[in-house]
């Protein structure tokens, strides 16, 4: 077990599975000459030359449109989207593309594609580089969205993603790219589709991912202090969710409580309560409440982007609520 | 370069403008790096000739799209530089309230359609535009600043394409200063003008000397008298280079020593105050007079910045649709 | 790619498992997360379910057999994929959930029966409060048992004209399916005459052991002929004890025997360690932890969930935890590891009126107690005939490591703190 | 009243406006010259001139962004993406520019833009021409998004989405065009954010929106012949979404059923779903049950797409699974 930082996590998992397999080569905007400007790339293309680690024009639709078309080919891509703001550029060949072909032409090929997206609010960038816009993939089928919070996650979902043969969305919070953890050593993986119960507690489960799980931690620490024992998931993988963690939580607890940076309306925490709330209804002690943006742009000034940030003191209030 | 049509008086005014931006942008890398402003700012400095020389050659009416560098556009434009520094601040009184912040800096009285955060989205958005004046029969015509890396974006060229095709008074003005972000131009093209392009569009595309003030306004004020006698768009490519980073606090490994020097020998400031100072020797004076009014303009719009109150936090939730009262899903 | 069902790891001293039953047949389908087989182990028998969609191609250990943790039970793959031989391959690719298309008709997750939760919809909890009705007297007849609006409306209804009854009896009247109009009674009906009109019991035939009945009277028998097991008894006087608790009854807090004497008994512990140790495989094992076992009985037996570090925990967080813990021994949902790591097992059967108690050692552990009841008897106290409540204490203990001599004084300072309960703050 | 189909309606709301209204303007493949692929600009290049009736070349991203351009400027474009499949094609301008101008500018720019996105399933249109992606919009602050399900509807909503001075995405089903219904005569205008109920009932409260309100109404009335009256809320209008009329109903016969085309995965429902499990738990006398198109692509295959998306048989089954009796 080391302690490295998120960013050299993802490295770490980019040499091994570029090591691992030939097929496996990274192009985006700014990634070899610059080695990603938060430096997740940095010294790659030293280890495997310009060919597999190739900075690309900014042309997001020809980039994940090639990324696409070599996948077909046989190849194991991952594209860097550099924010995650820019899949709007490219949504047709995330949505229409990468997401329906293997459906479309019958199971006759698969999509192993990797797009790594950095997301989330940092350092005021305002509205069009700030977003999590992570819901809108759960609603394509085809698609699978990954999304680690620590160092370790980030290694793991990395490696698991890249060896998957479905198109795979992996967020990366920017914020979190600095943060130390623990990381296994050798082949470490995590399982796409499976949640980690963080934290165990009996009183009310918390469900969360990426940024808002180190504030959900914190709000724990908060609320034992007040005897309220909350059991914390990370969700890891958003799509396919891992329900029987969910509902194995919940036959405990009885009360649910979602939170997320995103915006709350149409975020992934409406569906996991209206899919909860429908399957297992008889589970519930109180209403599940969400957490997550106002419906607003993402502001520039400090002043005003820190009200649209979840804090630990949301989710403490949430729950006192809950547990009443 | 030689003074040709402008009097002194001309190119004095073309001085201020290209020192005020000079200026702003050096007050406002220093401001950042002292970490008083949020998010991040990229400085427009060495490349001041193209914002001016083209504001320079428009006429009031006129509107500009401007880019995540736009600070100099905005200000040749005629923007005011205490408004934009409180925006750069996040301060109530800037041009966005700030909610905008450096990236979406706008002014649409005075014709800026905005800076953009997304690479060519002004490209499409300054056709639209000039689709607008058509349809009104309006005289004012648009121009889009973009860099070499936009040029790559599918916009660029669907948008220079429909501009062509319906003949659309609309400038697009390539600011070619050799990088995205780290990426040289010539890594990720394979021509060496990107005015080229202009031929498989059926309009000119004309090169300029990016840092010669006197050609971007003669280069730019040819195209508008195209776009308002109805013949439709010009591809302008300035070759010019930015003197710091694509962001502030980039410390540019990607460019070669000696490459910014040499550009550094060609500042688009030195070689106005030359061109002034040979046709009017005794302009001196006046020169100094300019730049402590311009330094004087500058700290003031700073004092401005740091006097002004932040947003309120009830104003977060404002401005997202047009009646605040919207009960939208808002919940 | 075959994927390896392996033997699970059910807790931290689990080494083995016997395989219970087998939920799918060679060759039929197996969907990831359906249950497919049960294992049991000397403590508790789990439900496991299917890791990967896929065909069973293999099943290596049959119903009842026993193997091994990580040992392989059983192939999943495609239909007719070739099974490596020598079984060692380790699935390389990781187990995706694959995401199993939502059929249109959902499946409803119901909670555990039995776990003593009213299934109803808020709607119905909600009227039952207004009514002030009690939600555990309406049968419901939603989807699954569920309480629904009309139960709650009908209930009223029929409670407003039934003939009145006791809340105990109309509780037994809806256990046992006994109508309360059947009773022909002018005045209020009682809980025994429900009694009298459920049917009586049908006798049982000889049924073999199995599972936990099993595995409890392996252990017993290995304990008893492995281990020479001492008994001494001690009488301890519980004037103190009863007083300290009616005090704080006064005060509102509650407190029972029972973590009063796992307190004392973990503070002797603490000062005779030998006690506390464990013996195995002919050694000595020093136990830092005084971790006390509880034996909770259960419908087919007993279980001895553990409170851990009891030394450190106060009364009142002892009294919650053992609390909480034989909730969830009854409720069959304790974790392996709520009930192993035991260094000192305490068996009370006070609440049957048991006065004499031999008990038999929890192995590894090396002694255990025996708790009786507490009855007032006369004793002889400064010479005057006097009325005390006394509880009989009775220590197990393996001769082997532990003499009559240490047995001795360390059951006199278990006595000397429960007479004095002040010695413990 | 007269009687129209749901096309001709769009006909009428676009000339009326075109007329009142020199800024509005049309524009999108095929819109000129042919009168657009579904016919509903018929006759508007002759009256209006091709300078407000534009034939764009195919760049959805291009035309989209030049609307939110010409938007700035004062006028009211009024975009046809042939289908909503290809709004991915231009979502930078929609999702980037158009929702967020108004905001990042503080209050400076509109875009008083209305974007017409025909979609929906049945046509055999396989996965690229066949989805329902009002699920995309309505998670993106500053858009406005209606789904009308009637010819009365969509000309009321349509006239107001043009007058409204911000980006309105507009979900019309392709196999609603040749619908019939009445219409009033003159101006006709029906404000966003109203729901409509088009069928009162008290057992249970049947949500839907564009085409499956057609198919909410038809199972209601089997349901009827079973002693199960149920009531069916019409949302039109999903941002801004009108709570009251939905929770009024909700309150009343403590059943929600939802019914939505589109994929079930992170669809609209379950933002509706959620917020009723959220503010009415205790007005709940079942789950809140989603019946939707099942989590895959658009399968071409008749045989297939029937068993992808609800049908009045469906809901009909799903209603009584609600109620606790035999589906």
């Amino acid at each position: 077990m080391r302690e490295i930082t998120f960013s050299e996590a993802t490295l770490e998992a980019m040499a091994e599975e570029m090591a691992r397999d030939e097929r496996v080569f990274v192009m985006g905007e700014d990634i070899a000459r610059q080695g990603g400007i938060f430096g997740q790339f940095k010294g790659l293309p030293q280890q495997f030359g310009l060919d597999r680690v190739r900075d690309t024009p900014i042309s997001e639709t020809a980039i994940v449109g090639a990324g696409v078309g070599a996948a077909l080919a046989g190849m194991r891509p991952v594209v860097d989207m550099h924010f995650a703001d820019f899949i709007t550029v490219c949504m047709d060949e995330v949505v229409n593309q990468m997401a329906k072909i293997r459906y479309m032409f019958g199971g006759q090929c698969t999509m192993p594609l990797v797009l790594r997206a950095p997301d989330g609010i940092i350092r005021s960038a305002a509205a069009q580089h700030s977003q999590s816009l992570e819901a809108w993939f759960v609603h394509v089928p085809g698609l699978k969205v990954v999304i680690p919070s620590n160092p370790a996650d980030a290694k793991g979902l990395l490696k698991a993603a890249i060896r998957s043969d479905d198109p795979v969305l992996y967020f990366e919070h920017k914020a979190l790219f600095p943060t130390k953890g623990p990381v296994p050593d050798g082949d470490h993986l995590t399982p796409i589709g499976k949640a980690a119960v963080v934290r165990p507690g009996r009183d009310l489960t918390v469900i969360s991912y990426s940024m808002t799980m180190h504030r959900a931690l914190e709000a724990a620490e908060t609320l034992a202090g007040q005897g309220i024992d909350a059991e914390i998931i990370d969700l890891r993988t958003i799509s396919p969710i891992d329900i029987d963690t969910i509902y194995a939580s919940l036959a405990k607890t009885h009360r649910l409580l979602i939170v997320h940076e995103a915006v709350k309306a149409g975020g992934v925490g409406a569906e996991i309560a209206a899919r909860v709330a429908e399957e297992a209804f008889d589970l519930l002690d109180a209403p599940i409440a969400r957490i997550g943006a106002p419906f607003v742009p993402i502001p520039f000034s400090p002043a005003l982007e820190k009200l649209v940030k979840t804090t630990a003191g949301d989710i403490v209030r949430a729950a006192q609520q809950l547990c009443r | 370069m030689n003074a040709r049509p402008y009097g002194c008086e001309d190119l004095l005014r073309f001085y201020r403008e290209m020192l005020r931006i000079r200026l702003f942008d050096l007050k406002a890398a220093e401001l950042f790096a002292q970490g008083r402003m949020a998010g991040n700012i990229h400085t427009y400095v060495g490349q001041e000739a193209v914002a001016v020389g083209a504001c320079q050659a428009l006429e009031p009416g006129d509107l500009i799209t401007a880019t995540h560098r736009g600070h100099g556009h905005c200000l040749a434009k005629g923007g005011r530089a205490d408004t934009m520094m409180a925006e750069l601040f996040g301060k109530a009184t800037g041009y966005c309230r700030g909610k905008g912040g450096s990236m979406h800096i706008a002014d649409l009285g005075l014709g800026i359609l905005g800076a953009n955060g997304i690479v060519g989205a002004g490209i499409p958005i300054a056709a639209g535009s000039a689709l607008a004046s058509k349809i009104k029969g309006g005289r004012e015509i648009t121009l889009a600043f973009f860099g070499d890396g936009a040029a790559n974006e599918g916009v660029f060229h669907e948008a220079l394409n429909m501009a062509a095709a319906w003949r659309l008074p609309v400038i697009f003005l390539c600011e070619n200063n050799r990088y995205g972000v780290s990426v040289s131009i010539d890594r990720v093209t394979n021509t060496a003008d990107i005015a080229d392009r202009a031929k498989g569009y059926g309009i000119p595309g004309v090169v300029v000397d990016g840092n010669d003030i006197l050609a971007v306004c003669e280069a730019v004020a040819a195209a508008a008298g195209r776009a308002r006698r109805g013949e439709g768009p010009t591809l302008l490519e300035a070759k010019t280079y930015r003197h710091r980073g694509h962001y502030e606090g980039d410390p540019q490994s990607y460019k070669p020593a000696a490459e910014i020097a040499a550009w550094k020998e060609r500042d688009p400031l030195d070689r106005l105050k030359k061109t002034i100072l040979a046709a009017h020797p005794d302009a001196a004076a006046a020169l100094a007079g300019i730049a402590a009014a311009v330094e004087a303009e500058i700290a003031a719009a700073v004092r401005f910045a740091e006097d002004s109150p932040y947003p309120e936090p009830a104003t977060v939730t404002s401005d997202v649709y047009a009646a605040d009262n919207e009960r939208s899903v808002a919940r | 790619m075959a994927t390896n069902f392996t033997m699970p790891q059910l807790g931290l001293t689990m080494t083995e498992g016997t395989v219970g039953k087998w939920f799918k047949q060679l060759g039929e389908k197996v969907a990831a997360g359906e249950i497919l087989a049960e294992i049991s182990t000397d403590k508790i028998t789990n439900q496991i379910e299917a890791p990967v969609d896929g065909t069973l191609l293999a099943v290596l250990v049959p119903e009842g057999g026993v193997a091994p943790v990580k040992a392989v039970l059983a192939v999943i793959g495609a239909p007719g994929e070739q099974i490596d031989p020598a079984l060692q391959e380790v699935a390389a690719a990781p187990a995706e959930a694959a995401a199993v298309p939502a059929a249109q008709a959902v499946s409803h997750i119901q909670s555990a029966a039995g776990d003593g939760r009213i299934i109803a919809s808020p709607l119905a909890k909600k009227l039952a409060k207004d009514k002030g009705l009690d939600l555990a007297l309406v049968t419901g007849t939603g989807p699954g048992g569920r309480i629904v609006e009309k139960d709650i409306l009908d209930f009223a209804a029929r409670r407003a004209a039934a003939p009145k009854a006791t809340p105990l009896a109309a509780k037994l009247a809806a256990e046992h399916g006994v109508s309360l109009a059947a009773i022909a009674k002018e005045d209020r009906i009682m809980a025994g005459d429900i009694l009298a009109a459920v049917p009586a019991p049908v006798p049982i035939a000889a049924v073999p052991l199995s599972g936990i009945r099993k595995v409890i009277s392996d252990r017993m028998a290995l304990s008893w002929q492995t281990t020479p097991h001492v008994h001494n008894t001690v009488e301890v006087d519980m004037l103190e004890a009863t007083s300290l608790k009616d005090k704080l009854a006064k005060l509102g807090t509650k407190l029972s025997f029972t973590e009063l004497i796992v307190k004392c008994t973990a503070k002797a512990l603490g000062e005779f360690p030998m006690v506390n140790n464990a013996f195995v495989d002919g050694g000595l094992v020093v136990n830092q932890a005084i971790n006390i076992g509880i034996a909770v009985a259960l419908d087919n037996g007993l279980i001895v969930p553990v409170v851990r570090n009891a030394d450190r925990k106060t009364l009142a967080e002892l009294r919650a935890e053992i609390a909480e813990l034989a909730a969830k021994a009854r409720q069959g949902k304790l974790l392996p590891d709520d009930y192993s790591g035991g260094t000192f097992t305490i068996s009370n059967l006070g609440m049957y009126g048991v006065d004499h108690f031999t008990p038999i050692i929890n192995p590894p552990e090396s002694a255990i107690f025996g708790v009786c009841r507490t009855v007032p008897r006369p004793v002889v106290i400064d010479g005057a005939v006097v009325i005390r409540p006394m509880m009989n204490l009775c220590l197990g203990y393996n001769h082997r490591i532990i003499d009559g001599a240490l047995a001795g004084k360390f059951m006199a300072r278990v006595r000397e703190l429960l007479e004095q309960p002040m010695l413990l703050l | 009243m007269r009687t129209v189909t749901y096309g001709q309606a769009i006909s009428e709301a676009l000339r009326e406006e075109m007329r009142r209204d020199p800024a509005v303007f049309v524009l999108g493949e095929d819109m000129g010259v042919m009168g657009s692929v579904f016919g509903l600009t018929k006759g508007f290049l002759a009256e209006f001139g091709a300078s407000r009736v534009i034939d764009t070349p195919i760049s959805e991203a291009g035309f989209t962004a030049m609307a939110v351009g010409a938007a700035l400027r004062g006028l009211r474009p009024v975009v046809e993406i042939m289908y909503v499949d290809f709004t991915p094609v231009c979502f930078d301008p929609i999702a980037n520019q158009a929702a967020k101008m108004r905001y990042m500018t503080g209050g400076q720019a509109a875009v008083p833009l209305v974007l017409r996105a025909p979609g929906g399933a049945g046509r055999r249109n396989a996965g690229q021409h066949s989805q329902s992606l009002e699920a995309l919009f309505t998670h993106i602050p500053g858009l406005k998004v209606i789904a009308p399900s009637t010819p009365a509807d969509i000309k009321g909503l349509l006239k107001t989405a043009i007058r409204d001075d911000d980006p309105v995405v507009c979900i019309e089903h392709k196999l609603l065009y040749a619908a019939k219904g009445q219409i009033p005569d003159g101006e006709h205008l029906i404000p966003l954010g109203r729901a409509d109920v088009k069928r009162p009932g008290r057992d249970v409260t049947l949500v839907a929106w564009s085409r499956q309100v057609g198919f909410a109404l038809e199972a209601a009335g089997i349901l009827a012949g079973e002693g199960i009256d149920a009531e069916v809320v019409d949302l039109r209008s999903l941002v801004p979404l009108d709570w009251d009329t939905l929770a009024a109903s909700v309150r009343k016969t403590h059943r929600a059923v939802i019914v939505q085309e589109a994929v079930r995965r992170g669809g609209y429902g379950a933002e509706l779903a959620a917020q009723i499990g959220e503010e009415l738990f205790d007005s709940l006398d079942a789950p809140v049950k989603r019946i939707a198109g099942l989590n895959v692509v658009s399968p071409f295959s008749p045989a297939l797409e029937d068993l992808t998306y609800p049908n009045p048989g469906t809901i009909a089954a799903g209603v009584r699974e609600t109620l606790g009796r035999q589906p």
